[in-house]
C-alpha cells in the first residue's frame, strides 16, 4: 500500500498482529530504546508490548504517573541521546501538548503515538474517530513545526513508526503518529522486513571543539547539531526563546532569526518528509481524499465504483503534516469534485478545501463511532458524479 | 628496668615487682593517670585498681570529677601496696605518670619521681577553646610548646606514643587509653593475661576485641622503643607547625548587587558598601578569613583567599610571637 | 481486481472463545497464503453480551478490513443474530447452534443448525464448543485445508487441553 | 597553603561566567543555595560533563543556566519527570533537579510523590522561598499562614505544606532540610543527597527578599537570613510528625534516610536476568536441532 | 572496727564480702545497711553520688528522691523521722545553708526514726563557690558530727550514726569531703538490718516548735550535748594510737591518712566525731605528749576547742586554713614546726602548665544563648549551673553570681537601685525550681523592670545530668508530670 514500498518485496513469513503490536515492533526496529507512557484505551497494548520488548534490547520501559510525565520523561531520555517514544490516546494527547511544544521549540527528537478514539473529552474510548487531525498540528501554543504521520494499516503502522524515528532524529523534531482505534486493535496479516543491518537515520551530533560549539547554529540544512551529555559540550537547553548559544534571549533580531529558521526548517527536507498514496487519479472524475480507516473504506469503494463504471480516484496523505499540498493539487487536477470522508465533524476537508481553492469539496462526516462504509462512499461518489454531469 | 627481686612482695603466688618501686617493699606503688574530661582516665585507673586489688593489695584510687567533666583537667591517683595511707600521691612521688593528653602530661610532670619515674604520654593534643581566642588563621595557639624530645631529656624513662592515631587505625579512637594501658603494663609486673582479664571487665562488651588489640599494640610499641636501635624507634608525631596566613578578599564589583548580607553578617564588622554601593573591605587587619561573606553572597561576588605569609612570619610563630 | 474477498463472522456471547476460534482460523488461512484482517471486539463483553470476531480474507492485501457483506456466519448464541443478520450476503452460509440459537429469521441462505454446544458437552466440556464450530465451519465452508486448521489449533491450544 | 575544601573551592569554576551576574534580585537566597550545591559537587569530584541539571520554571528554575554542566530548563512543574527520563536513559549521568516550591509542590506535586515512591537515583533540590517570585509574588503551597501575597491581600488562609513530611510520606528514601544561612551544613546535606543511592529530596529554606520579604515587612536581606534560625530546631528534637502541614518550627538536617532498591539499577538487573534467561533457552533449542 | 593497718596477707584470709567503693557509695551502703527507709537530696558535687547509689537499692527497701532543693530534702527526711522511719538527707556544704532553717529547728526537736544528714565539704573548691566548714554547723546547732577518714569508715560511721541518732535523740551529721567522696578503696560490707517504723509519736511539746515548747527544748539540747560528750569519752570511734612522746597529733577525717603517710609512727589521737569533743580524753591525750598539733582541713574547730580547754595546741600556724590538704602540705607543716627533719626537695622539671578551665561542652546551646545575652548589652545576674561558665572568655556574659537562685533577686535589686544598663537574670531550669521561684514571684509582685532568661535544657547538667521536676522522670526513672516548667513559664492571661 505504501508507495515507497517496492512491489516485489521478498515474501517473509506472515504474521497476524494488531496495529498496536506492530507499533511496538516498529519502534524497537527503528532503534527506540526508551518508552514512557500511561495506560489509556485504545493505546495501552503498545506499552504492554514494549514493557516486554525493551528489556530484551537493553532499553528502558517506564510507566509514569500521567501523560504529562510520560512525554516529559521521553523528552528527558532523548536529551540524553536515546531514541524515545510515548503512546497515548485523545485525553492523554491533550495533556502532552505543552511538552510537545517544548520538544518542537527546543528541537528535541521524539515520537508520539496518538491512537484516535471518540471525543471530545473522554468520548468513546473503544470506538474509532479521526478527531485529532487539527490538534496534532496545532495542539500546542505558539508557532512551531511538527511532522504528523497517518498510517492506515497494521503493516504501515510498523513501517511509519520506523520512518517517524528516521525523521525525528535527523530533523530534530517531535513526530506524531496518528491512527484510529479500528486499526490499532485489528489484527492483520503482515510481513515485516528484517530491520537488522538496515542503517537508520541518525541524529546530527555535535563535533569539533566545545569552545566553538553553538547549540543552535546551523549550516545549509537548517538543522542544528545536537550535543550529547557527557561529550564535553555542557550546553543549556531551554523552552524559552533562545539565541544560537542556547541561552534565553528577548532580542527581536535573535528571536526572529532562530524562530524563523525553526519554522521553515522542514522546507528543505520535504522530499524526505512527504509521503502519500494515489490510486486511479489519472482519470478520476471524483477524487476521494482520506486517511486511516476512512481511506481503507475508500479503497473498497473504488472497487464498487469501478464495477458501476464510476471514475473515482483516491489520494491518501501518509505524511499528514506538513500536508503534501503539491501532490494533492496534482492528483486533483483531473477531478471535478473532491470527496473527503472523515470520522470527525470536518477537519481534513478544511485543509483540502484550502489547498484546492475553487474546486468543489464535499465531505462525509461521521462521529458516532461507526466507521464510514465503502457503500456510503460509493453512493456519494455516484451522487457527486451525477450532479457534476448534469 | 631491674629484674625480679625475691625480696619483693608477693601475692597469690605471683611475684610482683613494680618496676619503679623503691627498695622498701611496704611503700605503695603510685600511678598517676591524667587527661582531659571524656578521655577515659577513670576507666584506666579503675582497671589498674581492680587488677591490683585482685592481687591482694590495698588500693586507693582517688579522682576528681564534677566541673572537670566539662573539658577540664581530669586526674586519678592510684596507689597500691600492702598498706596505703594517703589517697593522693604527693608531688615527686609518682612511680608512673600516664597521660592521655600531651599538655596534661606536662602539667603533672612535677609529680613524677625525679630519679626513677616513668613518663607514658599520648602525643594527642586537645587544645582548649580559649587557647584559640585569636581568630586569625595561623594565629599562635596558647598551648604547651615542649616537644617529646625535650621532655624525654628530663625524665629517666619516657614514652611519647601517638596512641590516638594507633587507636584510630584500629578503627576505634576511644581505645587510645587502652593503648596506653598496654604501654603501662610493660612497667608493672602483672601478667599480660591478668591485664587482659581486667580490661575485658571494664570495656563495653562489643569493644573487647578492639581494646585487647589496642592493649597489645601499646605493649608492642614500648617493647620496640626499648629494644630497637635509636634510628628504628617508633615514629613520634611532631607537633604541628604553625602556618600563618594572610587574608585577601577578591571582590567582583560587577557582580555585587548591594544586598548588604555580607556587611551585616560579617562577625568582625570589617565590610561596608562603598559610594558605588558595592562591597569593600574596610579593615584588612580585622578580617579573619572566616568566609561567611563568601558563603552568604548570593551573587558570588566575594572570594576569600588565605595566602601563605612570608617566611619571617613562620619564624616569628616558632618563637612564640604572634605574626 | 480484488474479487477474492471473503467475509466470515463468528458471533455469540462473551466467554465462548470466539476470538480464539477466529484467530485459529485466521492463522490457518494465513498459512495457506491468504491475507486476513481480524477484528477484536474490544468492549467489556468477556461475560455476557454480544461478542463477535470478523475475518476478512483475501488473496491480496485486504482493502477494507471491516465486514460489509458476510459470506459465512457462525452463531453460537441468539444474541448474535440480530446484529449479524442484515450483513448476510444472499446465499451465505449460516451455522447455528441448535441449543443456544434455536430460532432464526427467514432468508435465502444455506442454514445449518448443528448441535455444537451439545457435542462439546458430550466431549466433556462446553468450553470446546468453539472448536466444534471451527470444525463444522472448516467442513462446510471449505475455506482452507483441514490440515492447516489442525496445525493452527495445535499451535494455539494450551497444553492441558491439547489431548 | 591551606588545602581544605572551603579554600580550594572556587565557585566561579563551576559557573558559566559569561552569564554572570545572574538575574536574581539582590539578596535572593537562591544564589547561596546554588553555591552550596556546587560546593558539594566539587567536594565529590563530580565530572561537570557527567553532571546534568534539570530545572523547572520559576526563579529557582533559572539557576541551571548558570551552571557549567549539561543543563535543561524545562516546562513548569515537570523537571522531575524530564529528569526521570534522562536518568533512566543515561545511568552514567549524575542528574540533579532544581525546582521551586510552586514548581515542585503545586503544578509538579504529582511528579514529586511518584519520584519519591519510585526511588530513581536523582537529587531533587527544592528551593522554598514561600512565594511565586517570578510571576510577581503570588501565594504558593508553602506560603505561611497569614502572610501577604499579591493573591492573598487579606493574608494567606490556606495551611502550607511541610514538603519534607510530604516527601517522606510518599516514600522518599532520603529527605533533608537546611537553610541558606548554614552554608557548610547545607553543602554537607546536599553532598549526602548526591551520594545517596536513590531519590534524595532536599528542601532548602531560601529567602525572597525583594518581593515576599518586602510585602511582609521582614526586614533587610541580612535580617531575613538571620531570621531563618528562629524557625529551626535540630532534627533530634523533632516530635512525631503526623501532619503534612508545616509547623512553626522546622527540623533540619537529614530527616529520613533509608536503604531501598534504586529503581534504575533494579530495572536493569531484572532486564539483564531476562535477557540471560532467553539466551539460555535459545541455546538449549539450538542444541536440540 | 575496721583496721587501717590491713595487709594483703590478712586480706587473703578474709572471707567477708569486700568490694571497692567510693566514699559516697560507702555512705549509701552504710545507710542502706542501717535500714534507711527514706532518702532525699538535691544534687551537688561532691555529694551527688550518695543518692544515686542509694537509688540502686531495691525500691521496696527505701524511697529515694531528688528534691527540688536541700531544704525540701531535709524536710522530707525530717518528716520520715517524725513518722518513725530511719531517714537520710544528703547535700553539699553550701546546700546546708539552704536547709539551715529546718536544720537549726530540727536540732531542738530531735528524732523519732534515726535521722542522718550527709554533708560533703569541698576544700579546695573543686566545684563550689566557697569552702565553708560544715563542722561549725554542728557546733552551731549542737548536733553530733561524725567524720570518716576513708570509705570503710564512711560505711561504718554512717551505720553507727543511725544508732546514735536514735540513742541520743539527735540528728547526726556525717561529714565528708571531696577526697573521701571520690576515693575508691576496699570496703567490707555487711547486711541490711531492717528497722521497721516506730510509728508517729504524738508529742506536741517535742514536735511543734512554738516558743513555749522551744524554750524547754533548748535545755534538752544542752543536756544531750553533755551526754554525747560523755559517750565520746570512751567511744571506740575515737582512737588513741600511741607513738613517740615528743609530740602528738589530734586529727580527724581525711586528714588522718595524710598524717599517717607523713608520720607512720607518731602518736595520734584520731577523732571519729569532730563535734562535740570529749574533754577528758583530750586532756589525757595532750598530757601524754610534749607538743600537741591539730591537723584539720579548713577551720580550726578542734584547735579552738583545745585552746578553750586551756591546752596549748598548735595548728593553723603550720597548716593552712584554706584549700585541700595533701601529704606534702602536712609534711611541710610538721617540718616548719620543727617536729620532723626537713626532707631533701624532690624537684622535678616543671614546664609552665597549660590553663585548662572547664568549658561549655562542644555544641552546647548555652553558647548561643550567651552570645545573644552579650549582644544585648544588659547587666546580667547569673546563677549556678553549667551556664555559669559563660562568665569566662570568650562569652563574658555574666556579671554576678552569688548562690543557687540568687540571680532573680540580685537582678531585682540592681534594677531597683537604678543600674544604667537593662538588667537581666539568667537561670537554669533546675536552679529555677530550686530557688528561683520565690524571687520570680517577688519580681512580678514588685513589678521589677528585669528580663529573666530561663535556660531550660531539661536536666541538672552541671552535676552530671540528674532529673528534676521539669524532666519528666523521678530519681527511680518513673514517669513524672513535667508540666511544671510550662505552667510556670506560660504567658499569663
Amino acid at each position: 500500500m505504501n508507495v515507497g514500498q517496492p512491489a516485489s518485496a521478498p515474501k517473509l513469513p506472515w504474521r497476524l498482529i494488531s496495529g498496536n503490536h506492530a507499533c511496538a515492533l516498529g519502534a524497537v526496529a527503528a532503534g527506540c530504546r526508551f518508552f514512557a507512557g500511561y495506560p489509556i484505551t485504545p493505546s495501552s497494548e503498545i506499552a504492554e508490548r514494549l514493557s516486554r520488548l525493551l528489556p530484551l534490547v537493553d532499553g528502558v520501559f517506564v510507566q509514569m504517573e500521567d501523560e504529562i510525565a510520560s512525554i516529559a520523561a521521553v523528552i528527558g531520555a532523548s536529551m540524553g541521546g536515546v531514541k524515545a517514544l510515548t503512546a497515548t490516546s485523545g485525553p492523554g494527547f491533550s495533556l502532552k501538548q505543552e511538552n510537545i511544544g517544548y520538544a518542537a521549540g527546543a528541537e528535541i527528537p521524539c515520537v508520539i503515538v496518538n491512537v484516535m478514539r471518540g471525543g471530545p473529552s473522554t468520548g468513546m474510548p473503544t470506538r474509532p474517530a479521526q478527531g485529532e487531525i487539527m490538534q496534532s498540528r496545532w495542539g500546542s501554543h505558539g508557532d512551531y513545526p511538527i511532522i504528523v504521520l497517518a498510517p492506515a494499516s497494521v503493516r504501515e503502522i510498523h513501517d511509519e513508526n520506523m520512518r517517524a524515528f528516521d525523521l525525528a532524529e535527523p530533523l530534530r523534531t517531535p513526530v506524531v503518529i496518528l491512527y484510529d482505534q479500528d486499526i490499532a486493535q485489528r489484527t492483520e496479516t503482515v510481513e515485516l522486513g528484517d530491520a537488522n543491518g538496515v542503517a537508520r537515520a541518525q541524529r546530527k551530533w555535535a563535533s569539533g571543539p566545545p569552545a566553538a560549539y553553538q547549540p543552535y547554529a546551523t549550516g545549509e540544512d537548517g538543522i542544528p547539531a545536537m550535543s550529547r551529555p557527557g561529550a564535553g559540550y555542557r550546553v543549556h537547553t531551554t523552552g524559552l526563546n533562545h539565541a544560537e548559544n542556547g541561552f534565553p534571549t528577548q532580542s527581536p533580531q535573535a528571536v526572529e532569526r532562530n524562530l524563523g529558521r525553526l519554522l521553515t526548517k522542514f522546507e528543505r527536507h520535504r522530499d524526505l518528509i512527504d509521503s502519500w498514496q494515489t490510486l486511479g487519479c489519472d482519470d478520476a472524475e471524483v477524487l476521494i481524499v482520506a486517511i486511516g480507516i476512512s481511506a481503507r473504506a475508500a479503497l473498497r469503494a473504488l472497487e464498487i465504483c469501478r464495477a458501476r463504471s464510476l471514475r473515482a480516484g483516491l489520494f491518501r496523505p501518509i505524511t499528514l503534516w506538513p500536508f503534501p499540498e503539491n501532490a494533492l493539487r496534482e492528483a486533483a487536477s483531473q477531478a471535478n469534485a473532491v470527496l473527503v470522508p472523515e470520522m470527525n465533524a470536518g477537519q481534513l476537508s478544511l485543509e483540502v478545501g484550502r489547498i484546492l481553492g475553487g474546486k468543489r469539496v464535499e465531505a462525509i462526516h461521521r462521529f458516532n463511532g461507526e466507521p464510514i462504509t465503502p457503500a456510503e462512499i460509493a453512493q456519494r461518489v455516484e451522487t457527486l458524479a451525477r450532479e457534476m454531469n448534469q | 628496668m631491674s629484674g625480679p627481686n625475691p625480696s619483693n612482695c608477693s601475692a597469690g603466688g605471683v611475684q610482683l615487682l613494680p618496676v619503679a618501686a623503691a627498695a622498701k617493699a611496704r611503700e605503695p606503688i603510685n600511678v598517676l593517670i591524667v587527661g582531659v574530661g571524656g578521655q577515659g582516665v577513670i576507666m584506666v585507673s579503675k582497671a589498674l585498681a581492680s587488677l591490683a586489688q585482685s592481687k591482694g593489695f590495698e588500693v586507693k584510687q582517688s579522682e576528681v570529677h564534677g566541673m572537670a567533666k566539662r573539658g577540664g583537667t581530669v586526674f586519678s591517683h592510684v596507689r597500691f601496696g600492702p598498706q596505703v595511707w594517703s589517697p593522693t600521691i604527693p608531688k615527686g612521688e609518682a612511680d608512673i605518670l600516664v597521660a592521655l593528653e600531651w599538655a596534661e602530661g606536662l602539667r603533672w610532670l612535677p609529680f613524677l619521681k625525679p630519679d626513677s619515674g616513668i613518663f607514658i604520654c599520648d602525643t594527642k593534643r586537645i587544645v582548649p577553646p580559649f587557647a584559640c581566642l585569636d581568630r586569625h588563621p595561623g594565629a599562635l595557639l596558647r598551648y604547651s610548646r615542649e616537644t617529646p624530645a625535650e621532655v624525654k631529656a628530663h625524665v629517666v624513662e619516657g614514652y611519647a606514643i601517638d596512641a590516638t592515631r594507633i587507636a584510630e587505625e584500629l578503627g576505634n579512637v576511644r581505645a587510645a587509653n587502652v593503648v596506653l594501658i598496654g604501654a603501662l603494663s610493660m612497667s608493672l609486673d602483672f601478667s599480660a593475661e591478668d591485664w587482659e582479664q581486667a580490661l575485658s571487665e571494664f570495656v563495653p562488651k562489643k569493644t573487647i576485641a578492639v581494646n585487647l588489640e589496642a592493649f597489645r599494640l601499646g605493649r608492642r610499641w614500648v617493647e620496640r622503643a626499648r629494644t630497637a636501635p635509636p634510628d628504628a624507634q617508633p615514629a613520634e608525631t611532631p607537633a604541628p607547625a604553625y602556618r600563618p596566613y594572610k587574608v585577601r578578599l577578591e571582590i567582583t564589583p560587577e557582580w555585587c548587587k548591594s544586598c548588604d548580607i555580607c556587611v551585616k553578617l560579617c562577625p568582625e564588622r570589617c565590610l561596608r558598601l562603598n559610594a558605588e554601593r558595592t562591597v569593600e573591605l574596610t579593615d584588612a587587619a580585622k578580617c579573619t578569613g572566616c568566609r561567611l561573606c563568601e558563603w552568604l553572597c548570593p551573587d558570588f561576588a566575594i572570594r576569600v583567599h588565605l595566602d601563605a605569609a612570608e617566611a619571617p612570619g613562620v619564624v616569628a610563630a616558632a618563637e612564640g610571637i604572634r605574626p | 481486481m480484488r474479487g477474492s474477498r471473503l467475509e466470515i463472522r463468528i458471533g455469540g456471547t462473551g466467554g465462548q472463545g470466539l476470538i480464539l476460534c477466529a484467530k485459529m482460523l485466521a492463522d490457518a488461512l494465513c498459512a495457506t497464503g491468504k491475507r486476513v484482517a481480524q477484528s477484536q471486539t474490544y468492549e467489556p463483553t468477556s461475560r455476557g453480551g454480544f461478542c463477535n470476531s470478523d475475518l476478512v480474507v483475501s488473496d491480496d492485501e485486504v482493502d477494507f478490513p471491516l465486514a460489509t457483506a458476510l459470506d459465512c456466519l457462525v452463531l453460537l448464541d441468539r444474541l448474535a443474530v440480530k446484529p449479524s443478520w442484515p450483513l448476510l450476503k444472499p446465499g451465505a452460509l449460516v451455522i447455528a447452534d441448535t441449543r443456544l440459537c434455536p430460532e432464526l429469521p427467514e432468508g435465502e441462505l444455506r442454514v445449518h443448525p448443528l448441535p455444537l454446544s451439545r457435542t462439546a458437552i458430550e466431549l466433556g466440556s462446553e468450553r470446546v464448543a468453539n472448536m466444534v464450530a471451527l470444525g463444522a465451519l472448516a467442513a462446510l465452508a471449505a475455506v482452507c485445508t483441514r490440515d492447516a486448521i489442525e496445525r493452527a489449533v495445535r499451535a494455539e491450544t494450551p497444553k492441558a487441553f491439547s489431548s | 597553603m591551606i588545602v581544605d575544601s572551603a579554600s580550594a573551592f572556587d565557585v566561579r569554576t563551576y559557573l558559566r561566567q559569561e552569564m554572570m551576574p545572574h538575574f536574581l534580585c539582590p539578596g535572593c537566597g537562591h544564589g547561596i543555595a546554588l553555591r552550596a550545591l556546587l560546593w558539594a559537587v566539587y567536594e565529590l569530584g563530580l565530572d561537570k560533563d557527567k553532571l546534568a541539571v534539570v530545572s523547572g520554571i520559576g526563579c529557582a528554575g533559572r539557576l541551571s543556566a548558570y551552571i557549567d554542566a549539561n543543563t535543561f530548563h524545562v516546562t513548569h512543574g515537570r523537571p522531575l519527570a524530564y529528569a526521570t527520563g534522562l536518568a533512566l536513559a543515561r545511568p552514567d549521568l549524575h542528574v540533579v533537579v532544581i525546582t521551586g516550591d510552586g514548581d515542585c509542590l503545586a503544578i509538579g506535586g504529582n511528579h514529586l510523590i511518584h519520584a519519591c515512591r519510585r526511588n530513581l537515583k536523582l537529587t531533587c533540590l527544592m528551593l522554598n522561598n514561600e512565594v511565586y517570585g517570578m510571576t510577581g509574588g503570588q501565594v504558593s503551597p508553602t506560603t505561611s499562614e497569614t502572610r501577604l501575597t499579591t493573591t492573598t491581600p487579606l493574608g494567606n488562609s490556606e495551611p502550607n505544606f511541610d514538603a519534607c513530611t510530604l516527601a517522606a510520606a510518599a516514600g522518599a528514601s532520603f529527605v533533608g532540610r537546611e537553610v541558606t544561612h548554614h552554608v557548610p551544613k547545607l553543602k554537607q546535606l546536599i553532598r549526602a543527597g548526591l551520594e545517596h543511592p536513590g531519590f534524595a529530596f532536599i528542601e532548602v529554606l531560601s529567602d525572597c527578599t525583594e518581593i515576599f520579604g518586602r510585602k511582609n515587612e521582614l526586614g533587610s536581606s541580612a535580617e531575613m537570613v538571620l531570621r531563618q534560625k528562629s524557625e529551626l530546631r535540630p532534627s533530634a528534637y523533632r516530635d512525631t510528625v503526623d501532619s503534612p502541614f508545616r509547623s512553626s518550627d522546622l527540623p533540619t538536617g537529614i530527616l529520613t534516610k533509608t536503604e531501598r532498591p534504586e529503581y534504575g539499577a533494579a530495572y536493569r538487573t531484572a532486564a539483564a536476568a531476562q535477557r540471560a534467561r532467553l539466551a539460555a533457552s535459545t541455546d538449549q533449542n539450538k542444541g536440540r536441532t | 572496727m575496721h583496721t587501717v593497718l590491713q595487709t594483703q596477707e590478712q586480706a587473703d584470709e578474709q572471707a567477708q564480702d569486700t568490694r571497692p567503693l567510693t566514699g559516697n557509695e560507702a555512705i549509701a551502703r552504710g545507710a542502706w545497711e542501717a535500714g534507711v527507709r527514706v532518702a532525699a537530696a538535691y544534687p551537688g558535687t561532691p555529694s551527688t553520688e550518695i543518692l544515686e547509689s542509694l537509688a540502686r537499692y531495691p525500691v521496696e527497701h527505701l524511697y529515694a528522691e531528688w528534691s527540688t532543693n536541700e531544704k525540701v530534702a531535709l524536710d522530707v527526711a525530717i518528716g520520715a523521722s517524725f513518722a518513725g522511719s530511719r531517714a537520710l538527707a544528703s547535700m553539699k556544704h553550701v546546700g546546708l545553708n539552704v536547709a539551715a532553717d529546718a536544720f537549726m529547728s530540727q536540732a531542738y526537736i530531735g528524732v523519732n526514726g534515726g535521722l542522718v544528714l550527709a554533708v560533703c565539704d569541698d576544700p579546695g573548691l573543686h566545684s563550689s563557690q566557697n569552702e565553708q566548714d560544715t563542722r561549725i554547723y554542728g557546733q552551731f546547732a549542737t548536733v553530733l558530727v561524725l567524720e570518716p577518714s576513708d570509705a570503710q569508715e564512711a560505711l561504718d560511721l554512717t551505720r553507727l550514726a543511725f544508732d546514735l541518732s536514735e540513742q541520743f535523740d539527735t540528728m547526726v551529721i556525717v561529714r565528708g569531703t571531696t577526697r573521701l567522696s571520690h576515693t575508691r578503696s576496699r570496703v567490707t560490707v555487711g547486711e541490711r538490718t531492717e528497722h521497721l517504723s516506730r510509728g508517729f509519736v504524738e508529742n506536741p511539746a517535742k514536735n511543734v516548735m512554738i516558743p513555749a515548747h522551744a524554750r524547754p527544748r533548748h535545755f534538752v539540747v544542752l543536756d544531750r550535748e553533755a551526754r554525747l560528750k560523755q559517750y565520746l569519752e570512751t567511744a571506740p570511734i575515737n582512737r588513741w594510737e600511741t607513738g613517740g612522746t615528743s609530740f602528738g597529733v589530734v586529727t580527724a577525717g581525711t586528714c588522718y591518712p595524710y598524717v599517717r603517710e607523713v608520720l607512720p609512727n607518731a602518736s595520734v589521737l584520731k577523732l571519729g566525731a569532730s563535734w562535740p569533743l570529749p574533754e577528758g580524753l583530750l586532756r589525757r591525750y595532750c598530757e601524754s605528749v610534749d607538743r600537741v598539733f591539730v591537723v584539720e582541713e579548713l577551720e580550726p574547730v578542734i584547735e579552738k576547742e583545745l585552746r578553750a580547754l586551756g591546752i596549748k595546741a598548735e595548728g593553723k600556724e603550720f597548716f593552712p586554713r584554706t584549700g585541700e590538704f595533701s601529704p606534702e602540705i602536712v609534711r611541710a607543716g610538721f617540718e616548719k614546726a620543727g617536729a620532723i627533719e626537713p626532707r631533701a626537695g624532690r624537684v622535678s622539671w616543671a614546664p609552665e602548665p597549660l590553663a585548662r578551665p572547664p568549658v561549655l561542652c562542644a555544641g552546647c546551646p548555652h553558647t548561643s544563648s550567651f552570645m545573644a545575652v552579650r549582644a544585648s548589652g544588659a547587666r546580667v545576674a547569673g546563677d549556678i549551673g553549667c551556664y555559669t561558665l559563660a562568665c569566662l572568655d570568650p562569652l563574658r556574659g555574666i556579671d554576678t553570681m552569688v548562690s543557687m537562685g540568687s540571680s532573680i533577686g540580685n537582678a531585682i535589686g540592681m534594677a531597683m537601685a537604678g543600674d544604667t544598663k537593662p538588667v537581666m537574670a539568667t537561670i537554669g531550669d533546675s536552679t529555677f525550681l530550686h530557688g528561683g521561684i520565690p524571687a520570680l514571684i517577688d519580681a512580678v509582685y514588685n513589678q521589677a523592670n528585669i528580663t529573666v532568661l530561663l535556660l531550660d535544657n531539661g536536666i541538672t547538667a552541671m552535676t552530671g545530668g540528674q532529673d528534676h521536676p521539669g524532666t519528666g522522670k523521678t530519681l527511680r526513672g518513673k514517669e513524672a508530670p513535667r508540666s511544671i516548667m510550662k505552667r510556670w513559664c506560660a504567658p499569663s492571661e
